[in-house]
Parts: C-alpha cells; structure tokens; sequence
C-alpha cells in the first residue's frame, strides 16, 4: 500500500487539520468526535444542513461545507459511516433556529447511524427532517436489496438545497429540495482500477489489465458485471443507456450531467467522457443545461468515472446557479 | 433457575476475550468483507472494541448489564457503519433485559441474548436467510433455549449455542444477501461467508468459553 | 493500459471538445492546430497572456483560460510542448492592442518551440514578451543542465499576471509580474507511482512497493533519489528542506503554500500534507498567509505530490485575491 | 566535383525510407526515452514523419532542397517537444544549403548536413559529449568529410558517415546528460542511449542507404 499518510489511525484527524491549515476563512473543524462545520455556525435564521459519511470521498462532504451548501459535514473512518454520537454533536452544533435537513446516502450504516442521532437531537428538542439520497441504478431488484445506493446526486442536492435554505427557506421546503433533486436523478459508476482502505492495506478487489467493472459502488463494492474494457464512448453509452431509461428522461427534458471521477482519474479523461455524453444526450433529445465535471465524490484513488443526470426545471437552475463558497465548489462569491 | 454462571468480572473476561479475538480475527473478518462489502469490517470491530476496553472494562464495581450498556454506547460510538449500531443496539439491549442483576444464570444470558436479536432485527429489519449477522444470533439463541429445555448445564448449553452460531456463520456462505452492502452484488455474493455474521460467531463462542 | 480514452491520437482533440461541452459560456476551442481562448477573445485594451505545453498536466493549462488568468492555452500531445504554429495562431488569436505575454516552462521543447513562435508573431507586428518558468529545486546543478524545470509556480504566475492584465496593466508589467512570482517561488515534488503515456503504453518508470521517487518532474522524468517510503510528514519534510534554502525563506516571510496533487493523488493525503506544511512553516517562522491545494499541475494519474511556497508581499496578495473565473480555478465571481 | 548521388525521387525515397524506419524503431525510441526522459521521443518522430509523407512526399516536381524545405515545416509544426524544432530546423537548414538544385553531389550532401548540423546546435545549444543529437549528426559530418577528402565514392563516404553515426549514437551510453530533459538526471542518465541521438543515426543510415 503505497499512501502519503503517517498512521492509519490518524488519518481522517490529520486530514481535518489539514483542511483548516489550508482554509481557516471558511471551516471550523472538531476533532472528538470528528466533524468540519461552517465558520460562524449556527447560522440563526437559516435552516442547517447536514450530510456525512465515511471518509475517502473527498471533497464530500466536508468539502461542500460553508455559504450555500452544507453547515455541517460528519467524517466518519475510510469508507465507514460516521457514529450517532458525532452526527449528533455536529446537529447540535450548527442547529440555528430553524431546524436542520440530514442528507442521507443509503448505506445501511448511514441510514441507521443518522436515525440514531436524530433520535438523540430531537431528544434535545432540535428539529430534524432526513432525507436518504438513492439515485445508483447500477442496483437493482431494490426490493431484494438494502436499496439503491447514494451517489452523485448527493452531490447535486446538497448544492441546490443548500442554496434554498441560504435564501431563507423553510425546514420542509429545503428537506423537499433534496427530495426533489433525489427523485430527478440517476446515476452509474465505473472502474478500472481498485482503490485501496488503509486499514485494510490491500486493493478491494482485483481487476485483470483488460477488464473493468461496470456499476461499480464508491466503495469499491463490486458492481452489476465485469466486462473487457472498451473505449470511452462505449463506456460512456453503457453508463447513459440504464441511467436514461430508469427515470426515464425524455426527449425535450432538460437536464445537468455531472461527470465525475473517482479519485484516480485524469481530468483529460472526464473530458473524452463528457464529449460523448453531450453527443449522447443530444441524441437522445436532452437539453444540457448545465454541468460539472471533475472529481467530487471519489473512492479514494480509484480510477474510473460515474455519470449522473439530473432533470431541471427553472426553479433547480436558478438553485444551482446562485452563490456557493465552499472548498470543493465555488462561485458567484 | 440454574446456577450462576456470568457475574461483572466474567463479564469483563468475555469482552477482554472478545475484544482480542477480533483483533486477531480482523484482517480475516476485512476479508471477507472485502469480497462481498467494503472491506472494513475488521478494522471497525477492532476499533470498537479498543474502545470498550478503555471505556467499559476498566471501571470496577458495575453488574453485568452495566458493563453491557457501556459496551453498546463504546460500540455506538466508535464502530460506525452498520456494525456499529447493530452490535451497539445488540448490547444495550442484553442490559435492558436484566438491569441491576450481579450474578446472571445461564437463563438470564438467554434472555439477555434474545432481547439483543431482537434489537438487531428492529434496527436492520433482517429476516432469517438473508446473510447478516442474524444468521449466526439466530441460531445461537435458538440453540441455547433448546439446551436449557433439554436440561442442560449452563456451560455446555453456551458451548451448543457457539456451535449454532458457527454453523449458521458458515450456512451463510450460498446465501444470496438481501440486506446490507452485500446486497448490492446480488447473486454474486453467493459463495462468500458474511463478515457479520462471522464475527456474531465468535462473539458467542468467547461468551462460551468465558462463563462457568 | 487501462484508460478512458478512444484512440490515442484523439486523446487531445477530444478532451477540448468535451472541454468545450463542459464550459461553452468560458471558452473556445481551436482543433486544427488545438488551443484554447477565452471566449470572447481578443480582449481589446488588454495584455494577452498564453501559456501552453504538454497535456496531461489538466487542469494547466486549458484549465486555467479565462476571465483574470490566461487568453489562450495550446494544448501539445501528451508531455510535448505544444509546436510553434499552434502557439503562433493561438498568440494571433487572442493577441488584442496590448502585446502578448507567453509563460513558459523551462523544458527545452517548450523555450524553442515558443521561441519560435513568438519570432513569427514579431514578424506580424504583434508585441510578444516571453517569460520563462523555473522553479523547481530538485534539479540541482543548473549550471550542468537545461536548468530548472517549471512546475507549480507556473499556475501562481498565471494567475497574479492575469489579475494584473485584467486590471489593465501594460505589458512589461505582466511580464514582470511573471518574472517576480517565478523569482520568488520555489518547488519540488514526489512520487508514488508511475503515470503511463498513452502513446507508450507502459508506465514510464517502475517503482518498488516500497519506493519512491523524491524531485519528480511532472513528465515522470526520474528525480533527485530513488528512497524506501516514508511517513507523510517525513515526506513533506524532505521537500520543504531544498525549498525553504534555496530562496531562501526566511523567518518572518508571508508565503503562499501550494500543496498540488500529481493526479492520482487522493485529496485526504494531500491535506495530510498540508497539516504537515503548515506545521513546518509555523516552526521556521513563516506567515502563511494564502495556500492552494488541490490537483492543479498533474502528471496524468501519478500518484504524488509537489509543495511550492512562494513569498508574497501586499501587491502579490491583492492580485492573488482578485476575481479569477477559469474552469480550474474560480473566486469572486 | 563528384557524381550525382541524389535527385528529388532519391529524397523521397531516402524519407519514406526514413519514416518507415522510425516507425518500426518508435517503441524502441520511446524506451529509451522512458529511461531517462519522458517517454515520447519515438511516438513524437512517427507522427512527425507521418506528416511528412503526408504534406512533404506526396507532391511531384520539386527539388531536393524544396522537399527538406516541406519536411522541415512538417516536423516543426507536428512533433513538438525539443525533436520537433530541432529536427525542423535541421531540415530547413539543409533546404538552405543547395536552394534550386535538382542533382545532388556528395560534397552537396555533406554541405546540406554540415548546415543542418549547425542549425541543431545554434538552435539547441549543445556540444559534442553532451548526449544529444549532435553526438550523432556530429561525427558522421565529421567522417563524411574524412571520406571525401580520402577521395571515396559517394556512398561508400555515406556508409562511413552513418557507422560513424551509430558509434556516436553508442557513445552517448556513458554520457552524462547535459542537455535536454535527460540532464535533470544527473548521474543517473549514465548508462542509456541519446533517443535523439538514435533517431539521427537512422537519419544518416537511411540516407547511405538512399543514395547511389
Ligand atoms: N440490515 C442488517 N441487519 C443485520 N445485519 C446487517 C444488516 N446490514 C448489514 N448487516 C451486517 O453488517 C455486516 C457488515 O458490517 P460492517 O462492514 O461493519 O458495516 P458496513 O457494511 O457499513 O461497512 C454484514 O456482514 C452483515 O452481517
Ligand atoms: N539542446 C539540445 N540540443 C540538441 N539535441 C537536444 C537538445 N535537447 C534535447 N535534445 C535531443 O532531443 C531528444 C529528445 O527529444 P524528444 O523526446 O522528442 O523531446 P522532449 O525531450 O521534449 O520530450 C534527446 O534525446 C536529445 O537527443
Ligand atoms: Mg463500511
Ligand atoms: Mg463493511
Ligand atoms: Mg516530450
Ligand atoms: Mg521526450
């Protein structure tokens, strides 16, 4: 295992510490239990937004903490969810006086983890809507599943949620955000190569020099099927097809493609990625609208790339379109 | 009602057993988390379980189901993932089954691992056969509830309820899993023995070998 | 090889199409010969700049075009300078009243290839004032060698020039700008892993398990020593040492840190590393006033990283902190 | 004066000879620049040459000179990195060396090198011994005026030029670097092959093989 790390254990603290050296104007971090939130928060007035998760995809979630996205970001150990108790301290935290959205990734540890610890914060009386974000089509059978899982969308739904809670939106007008932006996307991931847990010290899986996986979890959990590698707009259309056809978008919709790269993959490659889906989605009818590309929810150093589509309306663009300050996405301030 | 077979310090000597079989078993337990999840099962439950031992076992004084409400609020909070609540729900409920009790009859172990299914199956809605850790608790608390029935001691009982639980550990390896990451992968996780259900295993096979 | 790519040889044509998928409201692109500019470009009343090289080191420089930083970039094969009639039509391109600044990376490909470019855009009257780049400590010797290379300094001398032509300086004024920020900057990398050329095939170099390279350029070319792995600390120790006594930075010093990711380096060990910089410039009494962190300047997927400190003074954080709008790099606006 | 040695259909013939060569040596070229450069040398002179079919070799009528003229343009506006505008110029300096003649003499061709030679080293800077092309192109200049002067034909003298060539090439082996990327190196580019140093000794054989 080749890592620029010091001790296993010590790797999401000093991370944490890391980001503050790096951005003391915009983040506060706690290192017991570990959590980064907004400079100045609670922000009274505003209805607070917390996600989380393990660590290892970065810049999720403490990444997209601070003006218009997220008050608070909870880190749990590499690739594992954070604990009650954290998530718990990290509500109370940022907690204004109006009520704090959980955005949720359906992982059964996250899903059971933020149940724990919004039982414990309503406890204290603080109020608390949770969403859980599952927009992974590479899952399916959710019904003989734990359900499908919570990628890229997250992503898009801490933006635009973010972004309505900061103009004064309401506790269930925001948690209705991210329900909304949940509902309008799907997405599916790719591999070609594995990534290792420090922990583990290993790869979590081993892929031959001609194959990859198809459907690929940010945990590196296998995926629907393991095919020969092909070229990328191949790939890119095999990622389209099952995302396409799930919601199913239709000729006409308008839409966001965000292509993402999981840690490991040259951004040269997201672009040979992202000429084709443009071709594809004008194929297919799709107004693109906007987009983002780049690596923003990663499994640590993986190669390989996830596609999402989001339908928009005016009302998400005008969302996705206002002012973020963030450390992994930034604009309009 | 039998003869006593766990007090604090028993109690204390489980965990501590407990405690260093998964941290040998650890890399084996990412193991095979790693061929169906995502490898990290080891590396939580050891973690969790340093925990317990500096926040549960070293205090004296308390009765069984306190050291057991530590053990679940040290897992809650330091485990993570699915691990961590499930067990963490597992072992506060075994102290909410027998509060304030200082000598626990193998009844009471019973008792307490039964409200400790239960809590796992209301937190993770896990039925029988879906290749979780309910798998292997299962088994275990059936097993152990027919050795009391047959009369058996409280010793041997224990030691039937360890080989229950193995065996359920290893009958989950043509399981397809329905619940958990293992689930993602479908028909493919087929083949594989659950990590969880692995380390519920050995978490009664160390009770076994720790009471008498 | 395991890439998402196409054909090799559309590798680069294909990411500025996709580039342009991505941003068509910041940039146009060129094919036949490739480059980037500003959309919009010329900018009347305005120095130019244009940066170009090798891609594979995304975001630089494509990454980097548009409102405070560059006017066009021209993109070469993977690691070859771009050649002199693509740097030639692009300096035409976004060549507007003022002159042109070229920044340019001291590898002997790219000094003959701009220089002669710029000789061409001389001969059609248009005022090309050329820098070159060198900040990279690891090549010792420069007497011996081609000199230093230009590594990180290069995205900090874009991005100070380009603050300062947007707010209408002239063009000796840029050009100094570029002089100072390489002047007063100094770098040096490392490697984990090896990045493979897509053209090879193969990886450029093979490192042990155990190994890694320390002075690494940003083409793979081999560094200053070959050593066994270290802790992370260890590692941002070693780098900082030859970066610290060759300015040298001295107590008192307000610096710009710049922890830049090689490619396949996962954003956790880079703010592993940086909690470390920040340690270290603290116990030599430097000010760390700004820093940027993030995968900037990359050696496709190599897995490593590169520290550049650069002394700053009150006119170098002014145009540091000015509106920037690139796909690479993006504040107050 | 000597015999005429090559015409415009020779110089097309010399550098389709020569494109082929450094197509089939372009792994081996991009090895060696593996080693102690940036791995691009062999794929950066195949798609340069493939241009100069292209652009260069597919057009009837002119003379020699016009033709190097069309190949130097070629490479410098296709290869890129330091081969590029150092191979272009050589080129467009052998152009200028024999401007308008249709025949040419081995004294023309040595002239035509000589020049080309001088172009890569006001361009590039470098001298002899420092593990670059010139350590080629330098002694077959060098051993093509020995010829002549020796009296010796036209291709026996460009036999002579090209092993000279490939000498200076294998010499480049203990060299240390001090120019180019290898220079980085140090030390370390002991011990390896000049890439560039290689694609110039194909140059010359090609030639010695074209002409007669
Ligand atoms: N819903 C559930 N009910 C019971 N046990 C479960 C459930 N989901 C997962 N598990 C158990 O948890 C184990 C995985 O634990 P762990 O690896 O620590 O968590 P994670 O899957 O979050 O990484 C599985 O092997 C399985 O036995
Ligand atoms: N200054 C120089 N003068 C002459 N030849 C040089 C010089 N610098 C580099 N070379 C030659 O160029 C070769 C490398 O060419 P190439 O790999 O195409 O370019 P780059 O180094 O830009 O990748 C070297 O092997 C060397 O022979
Ligand atoms: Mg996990
Ligand atoms: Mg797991
Ligand atoms: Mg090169
Ligand atoms: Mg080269």
């Amino acid at each position: 295992m080749k890592k620029l790390i010091n001790q296993v254990d010590d790797i999401v603290s000093e991370a944490l510490q890391g980001m503050l050296v790096a951005h003391p104007d915009l983040i506060e971090i706690n290192l017991d239990p570990k959590y980064v939130v907004r400079k100045g928060a609670p922000v009274q007035g505003k209805v607070a937004l917390v996600s989380g998760g393990g660590s290892g995809h970065e810049p999720m979630h403490g990444g997209f903490v601070g003006h218009g996205m997220l008050d608070g970001a909870c880190a749990g150990e590499v690739f594992t969810s954070p604990t009650p108790d954290q998530i718990y301290e990290c509500t109370k935290r940022v907690a204004g006086d109006r009520g704090v959205v959980h955005i949720v990734k359906n992982y059964t540890g996250d899903v059971l983890n933020f149940e724990m610890a919004a039982e414990l914060a309503q406890g204290d009386g603080i109020e608390v809507q949770a969403v859980v974000i599952n927009d992974d089509v590479a899952v399916q059978d959710s019904l003989y599943t734990a359900g499908r899982r919570g990628v890229g969308a997250t992503v898009l739904a801490e933006k635009i949620a973010g972004a309505r809670a900061e103009e004064g939106g309401s506790l269930s007008e925001v948690a209705d955000d991210v329900k909304r932006v949940n509902e309008e996307s799907r997405s599916m991931g790719m591999a070609l190569t594995s990534c290792t847990v420090p922990a583990n010290g290993s790869p979590t899986f081993e892929l031959a020099d001609d194959e990859m996986e198809i459907g690929i979890g940010i945990h590196g959990e296998p995926g629907r099927e393991r095919v020969k590698l092909e070229p990328a707009d191949r790939i890119v259309d095999r990622l389209l097809e099952p995302v396409l056809s799930d919601l199913p978008f239709t000729s006409g919709d308008r839409v966001l493609a965000f292509v993402n790269g999981m840690g490991g993959t040259p951004q040269i490659e997201l672009y040979i990625a992202m000429r084709r889906v443009g071709a594809a989605l004008s194929e297919a009818g799709l107004r693109l609208e906007r987009t983002l590309i780049g690596s923003y929810i990663t499994s640590l150093e993986m190669a390989g790339l996830s596609i999402t589509l989001l339908r928009l309306d005016d009302e998400m663009i005008r969302l996705w379109d206002a002012p973020v300050l963030t450390t992994g996405l930034r604009w309009g301030m | 009602m039998g003869d006593v077979i766990l007090d604090a310090r028993g109690a204390r000597a489980w965990l501590e057993l407990l405690a260093g079989t998964l941290s040998e078993h650890a890399g084996e337990l990412t193991a095979l988390d790693a061929a169906i999840g995502d490898a990290d099962h080891g590396s939580n439950m050891d973690r969790g379980f340093k925990a317990v031992r500096q926040k549960a076992l070293n205090q004296d004084g308390a009765d069984p189901a306190a050291i057991f409400k530590q053990t679940g609020m040290a897992l809650i909070s330091t485990v993570g993932g699915a691990g961590g609540p499930l067990y963490g729900t597992f072992f506060l409920r075994m102290a909410q089954a027998a509060p304030g009790k200082e000598q626990l009859t193998v009844e009471d172990l019973r008792d307490m691992l039964k409200a400790g299914l239960e809590g796992v199956v209301q937190r993770g809605k896990a039925s029988p056969g879906e290749k979780t850790m309910v798998d292997a608790l299962g088994p275990a608390v059936e097993a152990l509830d027919a050795a009391i029935a047959a009369g058996k001691g409280g010793e041997e009982a224990l030691q039937e309820a360890a080989d229950a639980a193995e065996r359920g550990a290893r009958a989950t390896i043509p399981m397809v899993a329905r619940k958990g990451r293992a689930s993602y992968l479908g028909e493919r996780s087929a083949g594989h023995q659950d990590p969880g259900a692995t380390s519920s295993a050995l978490l009664v096979r160390t009770l076994a070998q720790s009471v008498g």
